[in-house]
């Protein structure tokens, strides 16, 4: 238990990046690069998570009570939600041009951009 | 590169990372331990400023620079998606595709449905904003809410509806004046975090009218396929 | 036992929520079929946001539920239908050379699949 | 003050124009973009000449060093220094584009401003977790005018390639800022940095397990922006399909930044914790392949990327020699690079824009007319090669020389190779397309596949870009012209200057005292010195080899392109197993960037 949610942090990172090597559609892969990114979620909140505590938040109850989880790594991980969002959503884009301009979206159907 | 390779050469690559990653994992304090040094002193400043939802305090006063950077890229993306999917639409326009209005077949109970939700899903997304500051959720949240409630009219069947609700324009200059407007108030002033929360709420609703009505547009306007509806 | 937020119970919920979390993860990686995976990614979006409750992030639960369970998928959605025409790709023959993975994708389900999700997932 | 400016005036200025772009002339809309660059080149020159005497710090919303939670933004000289080549190129191609994009919205200006406020904010700041999100917003503006043109085929290809890359790369640099976070509860450079000191420790004075994969994991994202081999395969895909004053922007300035992030947190966090011999070895790796890979294209726009790849890792040479003296060549290097490459991409896109094709074999003899244009390739393949007093020159002979000083021995006849091939490569284009004679066919009626290929760009298929100016304005020549007058005079530089600022960059207690304490820390520092024997001897060595090579190439070409022995056909055969290296195929770049990452952690750990 101790160290078990960084090493699934880990784990999701890996099979994200496992999924963009074998893909053989490209919007599958921006999907997989969006699972790559959740692993990152994961390992900040683990690392920001106490035993005992409760949100970082006030309004029901007075400060100085039971402890609370990290609010820096809540806040990192809520920009990171909106990069990863904003992200996949512009790949996507990208991918979709990709379909119409190229007639394929199978990254090995793609040919080379070196001539 | 054959597939084969491909994958080993990858496998060789994901055993080092992991063995990295392990090894340095378990270095790393012990889960659920008791010492967040910055997340004490980050509580610690939001209760003097009497911000009750310490994140939102982290997000939009002590680390306010982090969210003009993440509003940036918000703003870049929409633009961004604006300027890969305007020509293709316009293409396919020239080609005389089929527009598919909506779902064919509506209920009228879906219908209704959709519409009552919408005045609702709007409001709720009001007051996440609006209380941001003292309990969870805040700009981002009710933003999404926003942007997404919007498009419940296209759950009702009502496309031209929705099309004269989101004018693209309009939402590409507001979501703009609301990035600016953000920074300059984080920049000049932090702190005042219920205003902050509010232009965020904007911000991040107009972006995301824009990217979801950019790909609604996409995905309507390819012409029907050869072989007739299914 | 009296409280929730310590001890053995809460343990168990943050690993039992750990496990379905590193499963989905795993499941939307393997799901080669891109209308199935839209919907396995957003089952795997909430799976999420649970997993963040558990971890006392009620705010950050908030975004991943809005944005990883109906924006993004949402937009996947509707980028499959605007890509349609290729995926069926005529010549191409895309599904007959899926991987094993997914053994149920076949070009004739592939494009209702797609259409209906486009239709029935819009919040 | 100063710095808030520095960032918020870009932003601001592209805000407004998004907002309101559409409803402005274009004029306006030039002038506005211009002028808001011009006053971010003017703020950060006025920083440039105060950091070496006042500390330029500012804490962001009043939160100082006291209360533990504020970002700071810091500029010594060099960072200042960066933002200022920032603004100057970004100026230089605003000015270029200023007739070459005729659309009425200013999206384009929009998202150059945004790119700008990126690059600046990243070069100041002074916080891990900042650093990571302007990293994010200049990929992400980097994507979008990647793909700028989406009407064009392979440009969305290229663009895709290079965002899922770079966005592996940035999830892995912020898993290793967490890293850090877990175990300092710091996120700022310096803060860490002390807490790194005085835990992260193992047996030794080392970093343990979890500093270097903390290093390592941030070090992978920020070599995926430099291009090190490797990481370096979205670069190509990216420059040949990016519009051309884009270009001059990713290969002059956003690159290098890559460099500078990974120079910046060694310096302000991991010094003496972590070896660098990883960087040199893939930076080194990256000279190599980039200038054998430079030498191999036709397609102009490729191959000045692949240059780019060159020069970059002999930067990131410069910094894994780890210390203020082959820093200070780095920085010369780098301005060098900048002014260089900024025009030649300029000079290439004159050419785009009057031919609309880059095709080395297409040109042939076709730049006859224009002689600005070919004087440029003719000063940049020079300046590449190392011609006194460039920056490339004064870099080459300080780094070399703080090389020499480490017993790296194979640093010089590395650096001589990569820019002979890459400056090689120049003359070769040079003589080809300005002094070479036309092909025997009418250019109206070339080969339709070559005239139609994807990647030849502009023209009649795009209605964005006027179809054709018979004459080049001089917004289109000057902008190329200065900047490479720049770079070649770059090497003036007074050495006593820079080596101070090398001196300051590289001391971590110094950083921390101008972050924390706002003190300017004055280390002792040994003066640059670019004008030695040995600098001059390589210039010249350079100089013949790349004359050689680019002969060599044009004589091959114009007898007979099958011939030869066994080892034209090796040489044949390398290339082809290159080219096909270079698959375009983003499974391909991805298996890759995770070999790269078990490489780095190889030679980083200490058994």
């Amino acid at each position: 238990m101790s160290h078990l949610p960084y090493l699934a942090a880990g784990w999701i990172v890996i099979v994200g990046i496992y999924g963009i090597v074998t893909s053989r559609d490209l919007i599958h892969a921006v999907v997989c690069l969006s699972v790559t990114q959740s692993g990152t979620y994961v390992l900040l909140l683990a690392i920001g998570y106490r035993d005992g505590a409760t949100a970082p938040v006030f309004s029901d109850r007075p400060p100085h009570g039971r402890p609370v989880t990290d609010p820096v790594v809540q806040a990192m991980t809520l920009t990171d939600i909106v990069v990863g969002a904003t992200v996949t959503a512009l790949l996507l884009a990208l991918a979709v041009q990709v379909a119409k301009r190229r007639g394929t979206i199978d990254p090995g159907e793609l040919r080379s951009l070196e001539s | 590169m054959r597939t084969r390779t491909r994958t080993l050469l990858f496998a060789a690559g994901a055993a080092g990372a992991a063995a990295l990653f392990t090894a340095g994992a378990l270095d790393l304090p012990r889960f659920g331990g008791a010492v967040h040094p910055y997340g004490d002193r980050a509580v610690r400043q939001a209760l003097r400023e009497s911000t009750t939802n310490t994140i939102s305090s982290v997000n939009f006063d002590q680390r306010a620079f982090d969210t003009i950077g993440e509003e940036l890229i918000l703003m870049a993306s929409a633009i961004g998606a604006v300027v890969l999917l305007r020509v293709v639409g316009k293409e396919a326009e020239d080609q005389g595709a089929a527009h598919r209005h909506g779902p064919a077949e509506v209920s009228d109970a879906l219908r209704i449905v959709g519409y009552l939700l919408l005045p609702v899903t709007l409001l709720i997304g009001v007051y996440i904003i609006a209380h941001g500051a003292q309990s969870p959720g805040g700009g981002f949240q009710g933003g999404v809410v926003l942007g997404t409630a919007v498009h419940l009219l296209y759950l009702a069947g009502d496309y031209p509806a929705l099309q004269r609700l989101r004018p693209i324009p309009v939402f590409e200059s507001t979501e703009a004046l609301a990035a600016g407007v953000f920074v300059a108030m984080a920049l000049a002033a932090a702190g005042a975090v219920p205003a902050l929360n509010g232009a965020v709420g904007v911000e991040v609703g107009c972006a995301l009218v824009l990217l979801i009505g950019k790909f609604f547009e996409q995905a309507l306007l390819v012409r029907e396929p050869p072989g007739g509806t299914p | 036992m009296s409280d929730p937020f310590s001890g053995p119970l809460a343990d168990a919920l943050i690993l039992t929520a750990l496990a379905l979390t590193v499963l989905m993860a795993t499941a939307v990686v393997l799901t080669r079929h891109p209308a199935r995976q839209a919907v396995v990614l957003s089952g795997y979006g909430m799976v999420l946001g649970v997993l963040f409750l558990v971890l006392q992030a009620p705010d950050v639960a908030m975004s991943q539920i809005g944005v990883g369970t109906v924006v993004v998928p949402l937009i996947v959605v509707l980028a499959l239908h605007a890509t349609r025409r290729h995926r069926k790709g005529g010549d191409t023959g895309e599904d007959d050379r899926r991987p094993d993975h997914d053994t149920s994708g076949t070009a004739s389900d592939g494009d209702p699949a797609g259409r209906g999700a486009a239709g029935g997932d819009a919040p | 003050m100063i710095l808030q400016l520095t960032v918020a005036v870009p932003i601001l200025a592209a805000a407004l124009l998004a907002t309101a772009g559409r409803w402005l002339p274009r004029l306006v809309v030039d002038v506005a973009a211009v002028l808001a660059v011009a006053a971010v080149a003017a703020l950060a020159a006025l920083t440039l000449t105060r950091a070496p005497h006042h500390a330029q710090v500012s804490w962001l919303g009043g939160w100082g060093p006291a209360t533990g939670v504020g970002i700071p933004l810091a500029a010594d000289p060099f960072a200042a220094g960066l933002a200022l080549v920032t603004a100057l190129l970004t100026l230089a191609a605003l000015l270029f584009s200023w007739r070459f994009f005729t659309e009425v919205q200013a999206i384009f200006h929009t998202l150059m401003l945004l790119f700008l406020a990126a690059m600046v904010a990243y070069v100041y700041t002074g916080d891990l977790f900042d650093a990571f999100v302007f990293f994010e917003l200049m990929s992400v503006v980097a994507f979008a005018l990647t793909g700028y043109r989406s009407e064009e085929p392979s440009t969305v290809h290229g663009a895709l390639n290079f965002g899922i890359i770079q966005s592996i790369g940035a999830y892995l640099t912020l898993a290793g800022i967490a890293l850090v976070y877990a175990r300092t509860g710091q996120l700022g450079l310096a803060t860490a940095g002390r807490q790194l000191i005085g835990t992260g420790t193992g047996h030794g004075g080392h970093g343990d397990a979890l500093v270097t994969a903390a290093f390592v994991l941030i070090c992978t994202g920020y070599l995926v922006k430099a291009s090190a081999v490797p990481f370096h395969f979205w670069l190509a895909d990216a420059h040949a399909v990016a519009p051309t004053p884009v270009c001059v922007l990713f290969s002059g300035i956003m690159v290098p930044l890559g460099v500078y992030g990974i120079a910046r947190t060694y310096w302000a966090t991991f010094a003496g914790l972590v070896p660098l011999r990883a960087i040199a070895v893939l930076g080194a790796a990256a000279a190599l392949l980039g200038a054998v890979m430079c030498v191999l294209q036709h397609h102009i726009k490729r191959l000045l990327a692949y240059s780019t790849v060159s020069h970059v890792g002999l930067l990131l040479v410069g910094v894994a020699a780890h210390g203020p003296g082959a820093l200070a060549g780095t920085a010369y290097y780098l301005a060098g690079h900048a002014g260089v490459k900024g025009a030649l991409f300029l000079a290439a896109g004159a050419l785009l824009n009057r031919h609309q094709t880059v095709d080395e074999h297409e040109l042939r003899g076709r730049g006859r007319g224009m002689p600005v244009t070919g004087a440029t390739f003719l000063l940049g393949a020079l300046g590449l090669a190392g011609l006194p007093p460039s920056g490339l020159f004064a870099g080459h002979a300080v780094t070399e020389h703080a090389a020499e000083e480490l017993g790296w021995w194979w640093f010089t006849p590395l650096a001589i190779a990569a820019s002979a091939l890459t400056a090689g490569a120049v003359l070769r284009v040079w003589l080809g397309v300005f002094r070479g004679t036309p092909a025997e066919e009418d250019p109206a009626q070339e080969d339709p596949a070559h005239g139609a290929r994807p990647d030849a760009g502009g023209g009649h298929e795009d209605p964005e870009t006027r179809p054709t100016l018979r004459n080049l304005p001089w917004t289109m020549v000057s902008p190329g012209l200065v900047l490479l007058a720049a770079a070649l005079l770059a090497g003036l530089i007074p050495g006593g200057p820079v080596g101070a600022a090398a001196a300051m960059f590289t001391d971590r207690d110094g950083y921390a005292a101008l972050v924390l304490d706002g003190r300017v820390p004055h280390p002792h520092s040994v003066p640059a010195d670019p004008w030695t024997a040995s600098g001059v001897a390589g210039f010249l060595a350079t100089l013949l080899l790349a004359a050689l090579i680019a002969v060599h190439a044009v004589r091959r070409r114009a007898s007979d392109r099958t011939g030869g022995g066994i080892l034209a056909r090796a040489a044949a055969a390398t290339s082809a197993r290159l080219h096909a290296l270079h698959s375009g195929h983003i499974g391909d770049y991805a298996a890759w960037l995770t070999a790269g990452v078990a490489v780095l952690a190889l030679l980083t750990t200490r058994f």
